[in-house]
């Protein structure tokens, strides 16, 4: 699985960012999920695998999407997707939601980006441009969550890096993400700088790092990501 | 013997005066008292400042009231979903022209604001938006190493909130999540309009279920619904 | 009925301020009981008038005190008390309580009361000398009901006013009582000065008077105390 | 799978250290830990900082530590009432010795206090207070005419709970009145421990009855005692 060349359309999908992420969460974890890629995690916890869900707008427990038919319009996601609620779970307003999330009693946050900084600086709410963005929950997520971390992809539609010295998009929440996860690279935000973790299965440090503002840090031989048991590329 | 109970949507919301700033609950459709927006939409109030988590859509939410017309403002964490095409176009002619003001607020500072409103809090300071283009706006300020903004009390002249069921003394019970805003804002507005599937009798609600005490409802109304998934 | 001459010894008893207070609070109303005569009150509002009790540790629909056997741990009032529950009662955290009060939802707050100046401030947690007062619940209750009003004995125990022109003793709020229950009178504070309403039969308008400091405001002829269905002297 | 359920009170407090600050819940006897108290005080962790409304009597309540001799600070509305006879002499003694500092905290204040530190609001203005003697050691602030006061979060290291049924995941839930401060001080301690009388299986607390949810609790511990009305 060495990666020896830079393969460009071997990057992960959504769902396997989703998937990749949803490895790491451990067992006993309060995590909550923003919209987008990160809604996908869900689906891939493992069973045996105690990870809370929370839903900013009053859920503990969350589980996944309920069959059709069975969808209930009074238990929606962040994202106002149908979810079911697993066993144990409980429900509150969403003033005592983000108590929770302010009060630092979540352990991640994953959220989508625009722009992370080397700094772990986060843009995920506006575009310069757009008249109007839309917060939601992300800068009290960004601010509240002991840690954040980011799903979204390596680069913008038009190859341009997200991953930024500097954000130039309106920030959500200064020096809050800890871990990047993309469809070419897991990366860790560090006081020193962003530390390539992982590279995505044909993808070598290099090729990361040409889409990538600031120097990354790496150790060689970098690890390439085990997608074994990952969904499907389509 | 108290009876906050109404006969219909009409008379429920039939005071609700030009100008008024109204509280709306709701996370999407789950928990929207949808019944009240469109008795509100008929009856014609206008230059309304609205407070809600999101905006809607041209057939639900808030996004009825913005297409009528009827609202001057809105103070929202979401304003306008891409999914929302149909009301694309009536929202920003309004914007553009200044006809509709916005004010975006994170939505657990809108969540607290509107409980402080409601516990008569008069302001409190928060973490989130610290660093963020939301600072200039607000009173700076640091507590044990960790800059916080200032945020004010939100209120209101009335509040449309919707839950489950209620009896007669004015007492709520929700269903899963639709309790999400609608729990402060029933707090947090003069006169408090509660919009449930069903009225039971006065001690059936379960003392431990009640979550909004009927000390903060001044007016319920039953709408008997089918409740569906809408997709 | 008319008081003719001054009768030292026919003094309300604190039932029967408690009784008093209870026949004047309207049906529909949200009303907390602060410890002392206030908590008699429970036992003289008429059974057809709704009123809701308050208590501050997180009760709503409070009722009677149950009989002997019946008591609950669990259900107790601001003294510690054992109570019962109205139907339609409910319990909450006592965040959620004082939310309550401070938000302006109680409409009347009732509680005893060591000084009351002229003007409605209020002096009731702590006499000066004592190292330490107890506040408990008064200065939220105080400073957050829509109105205040006080039952108590009109004098102290060595026949001192505790109606003066200024609390002597540390306040509990500034400006926040508007009714005055005792033995001997039923006072309402204005603007212009203290406004006696009642007298306690036997007692005439100078009487009252002499024992309160602030000049007294009444209209003659001053109602005279109808204590019909009133709780016995003993 | 998540298991917070700990055999005994004595494995539940054996990491409570020496001057720790402790929240410790119940109003009177109602919601009272009453076990991890005695567990505390067996335990002998000194040097405290107990936040409780009530300091209770020698044999219930933060009395017992009191009088063991374990506390110097006690955050409180209600620090001794004329009742407690028997603390009187051991707390006067202390309390004059400057062995124990009482700070005095508004019933009202203490609660939001508390739910403050556990929601992450570092700060709020109250009008509790305003125009007494309390404002003296307060920044004091007007907002729309009405003059506030600015009170801090409290945390804790530690908060004792005491709740009615448990589950293995944290999950909590209370009867009556046993609410009142235990809600929110399971919010604001780094290590919250539950006395509960009796631990159920995991979804069978009911979703909308859980006041406490399981992101607040560490610990559980079963204590089965009888409860009746103790006079």
């Amino acid at each position: 699985m060495q990666a020896t060349e830079s393969v460009a359309d071997s990057r992960l999908t959504e769902r396997q960012i989703a998937w990749k992420v949803a490895r790491v969460l451990e067992e006993g974890w309060y995590v909550n999920l923003g919209i987008g890629i990160p809604l996908h995690i869900v689906n891939y916890i493992p069973d045996d695998r105690e990870v809370i869900l929370h839903s900013e707008n009053g859920i503990l427990g969350m589980g996944t999407r309920p069959p059709v038919g069975e969808e209930d319009p009074d238990l929606v996601n962040a994202g106002k997707e149908p979810v079911t609620l697993r066993p144990g779970g409980c429900f509150f307003s969403q003033a005592d939601s983000f108590a929770m999330v302010r009060g630092g009693h979540i352990d991640v946050a994953v959220m989508g980006a625009l722009q992370v900084s080397e700094r772990g600086d986060l843009a995920n709410w506006m575009i310069p441009g757009h008249e109007l963005g839309n917060i939601g929950g992300a800068m009290d997520l960004a601010a509240g969550a002991r840690q954040v971390w980011v799903a979204m992809e390596h680069c913008t539609k038009d190859g341009k890096p997200k991953i930024l010295k500097h954000c130039t998009y309106p920030l959500t929440a200064p020096d809050c993400v800890k871990m990047i996860f993309t469809d070419i690279a897991v990366i860790q935000i560090t006081d020193a700088a962003p530390l390539l973790l992982e590279t995505a299965p044909g993808w070598n440090p290099q090729d990361v790092q040409k889409l990538t503002e600031p120097k990354l840090l790496f150790t060689k031989p970098v690890k390439v990501m085990d997608l074994t048991g990952a969904p499907a590329n389509k | 013997m108290i009876k906050k109970v109404v006969a219909s949507v009409q008379e429920a919301v039939q005071d609700i005066f030009d100008g008024s700033t109204i509280m709306v609950g709701g996370f999407g459709g789950s928990g929207l008292p949808e019944a009240l927006i469109c008795a509100l939409r008929d009856h014609g109030a206008r230059n309304l400042t609205i407070v809600a988590n999101n905006v809607g859509g041209v057939q639900y939410g808030v996004g009825i009231l913005i297409a009528n017309r009827q609202v001057r403002k809105v103070i929202c964490s979401f304003p306008i979903g891409r999914r929302q095409a149909k009301l694309q176009d009536t929202f920003w002619e309004q914007y553009r022209a200044g006809a509709l003001e916005v004010e975006l607020v994170p939505q657990g500072t809108l969540a607290e604001r509107i409980r402080a409103g409601g516990a008569g809090i008069a302001a409190f300071y928060t973490p989130t938006g610290a660093g963020t283009g939301a600072a200039q706006a607000r009173e700076v300020r640091s507590f044990g190493g960790r800059e916080c903004l200032l945020e004010l009390a939100l209120k209101a002249d009335f509040a449309l909130v919707k839950a489950h069921k209620a009896d007669r003394m004015g007492n709520l019970v929700y269903r899963k999540a639709m309790r999400n805003f609608n729990i402060m804002m029933a707090t947090a507005a003069n006169v408090t309009i509660a919009e449930v599937y069903e009225v039971v009798e006065a001690g059936t609600l379960g003392a431990e279920l009640i979550t909004t005490p009927g000390i903060y409802v001044d007016r319920v109304v039953e709408v008997k619904v089918e409740r569906r998934w809408q997709g």
